[in-house]
């Protein structure tokens, strides 16, 4: 069965068209080959990934139904993470594992609202951030989240200044066991009671910044004060 | 600021709220900027933030700063900045709006400014519910002996017939103009020849080999030869149809001879 | 940890046994714990390992009958490492845990033209390559293509030294689309294709009879050529 599988990969660059050669192989074995990519990885693989490791022709993706129903209540789940699988044990038998548990790094009280506001609010400017914590953001703070790679700078904004923007990642949600940002605890409650807009300040309120000497902060000012 | 001003400014708060705001006072340093202080004096009106009287919370705020300066408490200028703002809003919702004015009423700051302690707090909670999720690391775990996948990198090179052709054009092209560029003292031109003939021809009286006209510096190198043997011979030519000179050849590849016509 | 052994003690309906206060979960779930403890560890775990992380009177040998059988014909396997128990991949699906990456390069000059004074020439040796060339061929280039199949030994030719020719191969033809080496275009053809470049270098002298070919004329066939 193995040669078949290998061979049948074989022709993957071979023959290009639509009905390779030899057939994709069954449907059951595609889901053992999903089964042991995802156990060999710690880190979420993508469909896209583990078609490019199995065989041609294969249906990572219809493969990975079967494989998630077949785990469900086990001891260990499969779990999506953005545009990825894994496997992960079952959070209630987090007590078996005391030996594997990893002291993660005591986040400050600015971090993990700035961790929040990221995710809740993505894709966020610092200036927005600010904004929403009436309190400038250390550099520290945003290094700290980068470094974790729980964060990541997103697409510029294309307002004046085009500043920078923040998201989070797949290691986010990997991490907090979150199929996408739209499983955020609470979001669709924050959306309907309107704390997720960005509400433009009415005129004359104090900005972030005010006493200091932030460049953004005054432009935006100005420009206010000119409206 | 005198003590009984502090006094009358707190008429509405009860002795409970004072000693909060006396605790937060100690706490000033533990606070992450004037919106964080607002929005935990917000706390002593024990309401939904959404119906906080922010009218309250500005005198609230307002003896806060001012008990911080008494006790000499250097506040960062940020909360300076609010004490100055809060007790503009302050008169702004106590008096009767201004109809010159222009801007934003009372109300409107002071529903943003609730809105903005509201959204604060809301981003509090929900940083509290992310991090009470089920952990990777706490919680679950990932795979504990993830096997490496090996990199196989395979090269494949690749090149058109047109690379083929242009590769060989340029290597041929080269050997071209090796003759032209390099060895460029070696052509002896057909003005040259000419230049050298007409004065000699006048000598030539009997049939002469072409081949003795040849400048003497050409002599040698054949390439060199070859070149002043053309040149000479077209040279010869442009004699003759000149009518100062006449050609022969007895047979081909027979030696070609040149005599002055008179 | 205590807790969740209480807590999971506490399904006992009271039927005490000597060893313990509380019953042992059913073995269903000692085999899903058993799964989570093997996923997650780094290394083999024993019987009596298990057993000490697991609650208080589970029979980790038996669960792991279950668990092995589970896995039976799965993606991965629970094997037995010396008296321990890990989770590895199924031996026939090692090839999945290879990535190939295929990068295509643009042959080397040295190469392209070795390649070219070949197919134009063959049989060729190589003091010949070096001849046309007017450089040294190196040993790198002519083993390159003799490793992609472009090129392959010839017969050796019958002078001093017997030095070997090579020649182009039939996948060298089929690569280029060509039926042999004679339907190469020839360097009449090559010119009028605007593929010599009839411009001499700077300083040289104009060539003889290539009076009427402006400068411009090859520009516009180079150009109109690769278009």
């Amino acid at each position: 069965m193995s040669e078949d599988i290998e061979n049948a990969g074989e022709t993957g660059d071979g023959s290009q068209t639509a009905e390779s050669l030899f057939e994709a192989p069954p449907i059951a074995e595609q889901e053992r080959m999903c089964e042991a990519i995802l156990f060999a990885s710690a880190e979420p693989v993508s469909i896209k990934e583990m078609e490019a490791r199995m065989p041609h022709g294969c249906d990572a993706a219809e493969a990975m139904v079967h494989l998630r129903k077949r785990y469900e209540g086990r001891g260990v789940r499969v779990v999506k993470v953005g545009d990825a699988w894994a496997i992960r044990t079952a959070p209630d038998l987090g007590f078996l594992m005391q030996k594997e548990t990893v002291e993660t790094r005591k986040l400050s009280r600015a971090a993990i609202e700035t961790l929040a506001i990221i995710a809740y609010h993505q894709p966020v400017t610092r200036a927005e951030i600010e904004e929403i914590r009436g309190v400038s953001v250390s550099r520290g703070t945003v290094d700290q989240l980068l470094e974790m790679e729980w964060i990541r700078f997103g697409r510029r904004r294309m307002t004046p200044g085009r500043p920078v923007t923040f998201v989070v990642t797949q290691e986010f949600l990997d991490h907090f066991g979150l199929e996408s940002a739209r499983d955020l605890p609470g979001l669709k409650e924050l959306r309907s009671a309107g704390l997720l807009e960005n509400r433009p300040p009415p005129g004359a309120m104090p900005q972030v910044g005010d006493g200091e000497d932030s460049e953004e902060d005054d432009e935006d000012q100005s420009e206010m004060f000119e409206e | 600021m005198a003590e009984d001003d502090f006094e009358t400014e707190t008429t509405v708060t009860s002795v409970s709220d004072r000693m909060a705001a006396e605790a937060l006072i100690v706490d000033v340093d533990g606070f992450e900027g004037p919106l964080d202080a607002l929005l935990t004096l917000s706390r002593t009106q024990k309401v939904d933030l959404r119906k906080v009287s922010v009218l309250q919370l500005a005198q609230q705020y307002l003896a806060f700063v001012d008990r911080a300066k008494q006790l000499r408490i250097e506040l960062a200028a940020d909360y300076l900045v609010m004490a100055a703002w809060l007790a503009f809003l302050k008169s702004r919702l106590l008096l009767p709006p201004d109809p010159e004015e222009e801007g934003p009423s009372g109300e409107e700051l002071a529903a943003h400014l609730a809105f903005q302690l509201e959204r604060l707090q809301a981003m509090r909670e929900h940083a509290a519910r992310l991090m009470a999720r089920d952990q990777m690391g706490r919680d679950f775990f990932v795979r504990g002996v993830p096997e490496d996948v090996q990199r196989v990198k395979k090269v494949t090179y690749t090149a058109t017939l047109l690379d083929l052709m242009q590769g060989y054009a340029r290597i041929r092209t080269k050997d071209e103009f090796r003759p032209y560029v390099m060895d460029r003292d070696a052509v002896f031109t057909l003005e040259q020849a000419l230049e050298r003939m007409r004065p000699l021809i006048g000598f030539a009286g009997t049939w002469t080999d072409i081949s003795t006209y040849l400048p003497e510096e050409f002599a040698g190198d054949p390439a060199r030869i070859r070149s002043a043997t053309a040149s000479t011979f077209a040279a010869s030519l442009e004699l003759v149809k000149e009518g100062r000179a006449e050609i022969r050849q007895s047979e081909t590849f027979a030696p070609i001879e040149l005599r002055r016509k008179d």
